[in-house]
């Protein structure tokens, strides 16, 4: 077997091949460690942090849709003190790119959160979350306004040399313009999606499912949806893309390259298959070499031509 | 652990209509496994129905290598559960979560209601091991369902139990929590004297509870008025079964008296009753 | 069996019961006659006609994705004219509502089929469809533009007497504010939400599966989202609502009644089951009778007590 | 038509390498099948996979109401077909669609591409009920592929048949365009013969043909050249199966020389090769 060049192309980003696990859907690391290899993985992003700790929502969090999952977890996280404090250290351990998952409900919030995040080492990256739909406040109203979105990136920007990602969310009307916003804002990644806005009731109880009323959705239903937005971005900005919505299998994860995603990142498929980053590593390294591509990133927005 | 168990069995239980199902797989899951774990199960093929079902481990056998799972049929994937058939592989991540505490002295008081019998089997079958006398209190809907639910098994191992049906059609009529004042009036003077000499641990009575969350509330604040400590497992909806979605958590009252979640499939399932804020509106 | 009343509270727009079958699931009423009995529908939508026909875009036009479906017919239709004199007297003999769907290009365009399709007393409502994401002008451009929906409503309303239905397209940052533009353009009556727009590849050819490289997204993969938009259109407007999207037996559709729906249009799960608008119907009438209503009407907007 | 057909028997057929699978189902769909017409198949149970999957009658037995598919694995779904045991039931939609014309008179000359031979089998045994001359040129991929799709019932039933394989390891080596180059070339006389004399109809030619769309594409013109009628069954992804979605469409040339769309599964499968614009872009 040729060695395949896994890295992928990730303005500043350095990962070892193009598979990262998403933001909430990985805790901080430590519960996926006893499957397998952390160091494996081309990154890892971690539960996304506030300036002070939250709670977050109420049960029942989570509903089953079919091919989907609605989730209502509302960001609850130890808070920016205590995740530097306990949770980073231990991340580091896990020898592989971390990056950090940020919401904030001010901009104030994100300057400070980028500048205290800024300081260490064993941070790759930060995700600025302009996109969580569990929040009344903040997250996804930031993130479905151009001009906001472009403000949040440029306080994160004048406050980190770090890689910047925004992640943006798909609960919009053109998400090219949203694209464009954070590329101007000073964003050196983008990556889509977060979840889409949706609900579920209960028909015994005549009650949304969730106890707080809406949540998001993710999973193989969102995948079209996702895709298209990769395949809109690419065409709209230069910016290298972080792909994900529903990816499940390596099959998955080349339609998100071929679309233009540089990287892809899995979140729902974990709680079904932990193995599943694994397996897209791999398969994408036989379908470069079943196709004689000497590395991952010459598939990148193949289906473009 | 992910893997794939053998299915040694898979066969309905009891009266057709209460769709109660056991389950026997062969694998790697038995030697870890502990009561009160639970394990995480794929119960189809495709993307629909996505998640995997959480189902409590209700029989452990180290040395065939077998794990032994009741379910009853609530929707899509319980029955899609119903169609595998004997050597059929089922992929199965586990054992999950963290147990009860198995008692080695002293008496042990189990409170069930409904199907939560099913993972206080397992704790049943590891303090038959032990000196450890066992009392059960076990509500459920009628005689039908007892029968159906696996009594008859409880008797063969003459296990001490009491029983309430809401109809009366089987030991007292009405609730568990009925059965349990009863039960707490008395005892309430070997309690009494047991709860003062605390240190003579041979006497120290523990409970553990299963059951839907009005149930388990309601028989906590009993217990911890009569200063008893009880353990409860609680059932919250589950992703992914590990801790790394806090999907599924619980409120607690942590030692600082401070607010906290707890996640209920890597903290829990098994909960010290005391901490559990059951009320919680936030 | 208590005889329940099915008959739902649509501005203007008389049915039987409230179950519809959706544009473009539907053909033209023909193809489903050798299965049930079409009076049986509360109505039934016939495919989306434009001023003049049309041959629809190349295939391939479907791509299944995960409990979805996406499609990219691109409004294939006869035309109005062939419309009126071929089609529309089948229709008559099915005994049942007839909406008529229909989709421009311009604002002319809208105020003409709205003109000659008014004058025909087999036609029970029109549903102007400012959402279709597979046609590259016109569409769903209208429908994603609280201005240029509003405008062709009111263009719309000034040509017909009968009861005007806006049927929106969730393709948009904020469903409400669609809502209400069409309200004050005058619609009875809303109708949503037409496809989500998505793509999908093939990893072989490494091009989109569907001839038009993006199409729309249906069935169970976008319930959850629909049903979010039914409920926040409900507490922002006070037109009656025709949910749809994903909706495949009657537990869906008592969903989307609670949700706000006070009528019900099934679209993809014909393909699957062609019963189903039957076995909702039915469904709906044991959940009204096993609770204690009298009428369907009760149930709308419960979820939102 | 929407059934439940029993299952019975669905077995794997040939090299299993070549995945291919023959499926037999009892109930009402053989009173009415025609050769040609297709049934769509509910694949599994849930929402995903989504869609029904179209199959070809390739066998009516209406004394036994049965019906015999054969079918390729060739993603999730027709996997999920293969673990339909004995017995158990499937929902069909059909028999659906616009089937081969059957001749009374004549000779018919059947072109399959790989497995574009299953539809037409249901045609050779119809067409063996009457007085029509068959032949048929095949082309596949090996030896392998024609040992395990049926030849060796089409020699049984002394078929006059002849065969091409890419790597020549059965019959003539290359495609079936080839067999039927050689086919056209040495009837020409005869074909010229009949064609002069059409009203002479049975001696008339006809042509019916399954395969890749290339394949069809090429057949068609080479057999309309030579004047022969020719029938061709088109293939297309399809949603409803009935038309009502307009999903499957191919365009077409209608009688007064404009462009057409017609569908696949209710206007087809089966349309005349002269009408089908092959290469469509708009
Ligand atoms: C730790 C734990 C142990 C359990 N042990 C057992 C057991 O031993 N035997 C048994 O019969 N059942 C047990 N349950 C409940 C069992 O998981 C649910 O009945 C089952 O998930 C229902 O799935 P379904 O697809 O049949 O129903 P559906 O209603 O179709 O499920 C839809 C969704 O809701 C979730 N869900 C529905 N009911 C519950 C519930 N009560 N708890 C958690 N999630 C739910 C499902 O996981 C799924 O995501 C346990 C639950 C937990 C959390
Ligand atoms: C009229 C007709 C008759 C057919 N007869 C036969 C037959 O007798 N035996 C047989 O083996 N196959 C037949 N096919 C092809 C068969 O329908 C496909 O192989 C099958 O749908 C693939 O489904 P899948 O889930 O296994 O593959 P997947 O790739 O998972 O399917 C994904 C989607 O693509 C569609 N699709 C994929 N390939 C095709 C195709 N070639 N044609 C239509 N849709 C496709 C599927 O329906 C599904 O919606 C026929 C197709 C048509 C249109
Ligand atoms: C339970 C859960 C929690 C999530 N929490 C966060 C979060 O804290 N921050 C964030 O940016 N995205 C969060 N997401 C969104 C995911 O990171 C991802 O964008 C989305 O789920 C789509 O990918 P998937 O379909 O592969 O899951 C969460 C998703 C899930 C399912
Ligand atoms: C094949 C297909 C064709 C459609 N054509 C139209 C159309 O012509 N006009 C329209 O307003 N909606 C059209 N739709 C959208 C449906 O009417 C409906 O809004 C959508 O499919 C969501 O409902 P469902 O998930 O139940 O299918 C079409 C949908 C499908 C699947
Ligand atoms: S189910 Fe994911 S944290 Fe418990
Ligand atoms: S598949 Fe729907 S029209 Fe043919």
């Amino acid at each position: 077997m040729k060695k395949i060049d896994l890295t992928p192309q990730l303005t500043g980003l350095k990962l070892k091949n193009p598979v990262i696990v998403s933001s909430g859907t990985y805790g901080f690391g430590e519960e996926y460690v006893s499957y397998y290899d952390s160091s494996l993985l081309g990154g890892l992003t971690v539960k996304g942090i506030t300036p002070l700790p939250r709670l977050g929502n109420p049960v029942p969090r989570l509903a089953e849709t079919p091919s989907g999952l609605l989730n209502s977890v509302g960001l609850e996280n130890p808070g920016l003190e205590e995740f530097l404090r306990s949770y980073l250290p231990k991340l580091e351990k896990l020898n592989t790119a971390v990056i950090v998952n940020i919401s904030g409900f001010s901009l104030d919030d994100y300057a400070q959160m980028v500048s205290s995040l800024s300081g260490n080492s064993c941070i790759s990256a930060l995700e600025v979350n302009i996109s969580c739909p569990n929040i009344k406040h903040g997250g996804m109203a930031f993130g479905t306004n151009p001009h906001s979105a472009e403000e949040v990136i440029a306080v994160a920007r004048k406050h980190t040399g770090l890689p910047l990602i925004a992640k943006l969310s798909p609960n919009v009307t053109d998400i090219s313009e949203m694209a464009k916003a954070v590329a101007s804002g000073g964003a050196d990644i983008i990556s889509l999606i977060n979840t889409l806005l949706g609900m579920s009731i209960d028909i015994r109880t005549q009650k949304p499912v969730l106890a707080n009323t809406m949540g998001g959705l993710s999973g193989p239903a969102v995948r079209p949806v996702a895709l298209r937005m990769v395949y809109q971005v690419y065409q709209a900005v230069k910016l290298p893309i972080i792909g994900m919505g529903g990816i499940s299998n390596w099959q998955d994860a080349v339609e998100f390259m071929l679309a233009g995603a540089a990287a892809v990142s899995v979140g729902t498929a974990n709680f079904v298959n932990p193995m599943t980053p694994l397996e897209i590593i791999s398969g994408l390294e036989e379908y470069c070499e079943q196709r004689g591509y000497s590395s991952v990133r010459e598939i990148v927005g193949l289906a473009h031509r | 652990m992910l893997c794939e168990e053998k299915v040694v069995e898979n066969k309905l239980i009891g009266h057709p209509a209460l769709h109660l199902y056991k389950l026997v797989l062969n694998g790697q899951i038995a030697q870890t496994a502990e009561p009160g774990q639970f394990v995480h199960v794929k119960v189809g093929q495709t993307h629909d129905p996505l998640l995997r079902r959480p189902i409590s481990i209700a029989g452990i056998d180290r040395k065939r290598g077998e794990i032994t799972l009741y379910y009853r049929v609530a929707g899509r994937g319980t029955d899609l559960l119903t169609r595998l058939k004997e050597n059929e592989t089922l992929s199965i991540l586990g054992p999950l979560g963290t147990g009860f505490t198995i008692p080695q002295k002293g008496e042990l008081l189990l409170l069930a209601g409904g199907i939560g019998i099913f993972p206080l089997f397992s704790l049943i079958q590891a303090v038959e091991q032990t000196k450890v006398k066992i009392k059960l209190l076990w509500g459920g809907e009628n005689r039908r369902f007892f029968e159906s639910a696996g009594l008859e098994e409880l008797r063969r191992i003459a296990l001490d139990y009491e029983v309430s049906t809401l109809d009366g059609s089987l030991g007292t009529e009405g609730l568990i929590t009925a059965l349990l004042q009863d039960y707490l009036a008395r005892n309430s003077r070997t309690l009494k004297f047991a709860c003062d000499f605390q240190m003579q641990d041979q006497h120290i009575l523990r409970a553990a509870a299963c059951g839907p969350k009005g149930m388990l509330k309601a028989v906590t604040s009993m217990c911890l008025q009569e200063s008893i400590p009880i353990e409860v497992s609680l059932e919250e909806r589950m992703a992914c079964g590990v801790g790394a979605c806090l999907g599924c958590v619980c409120t607690v009252r942590g030692e600082s008296g401070n607010v906290q979640r707890k996640r209920v499939c890597k903290d829990g399932p098994v909960f010290n009753g005391g901490e559990v804020i059951w009320d919680e509106e936030n």
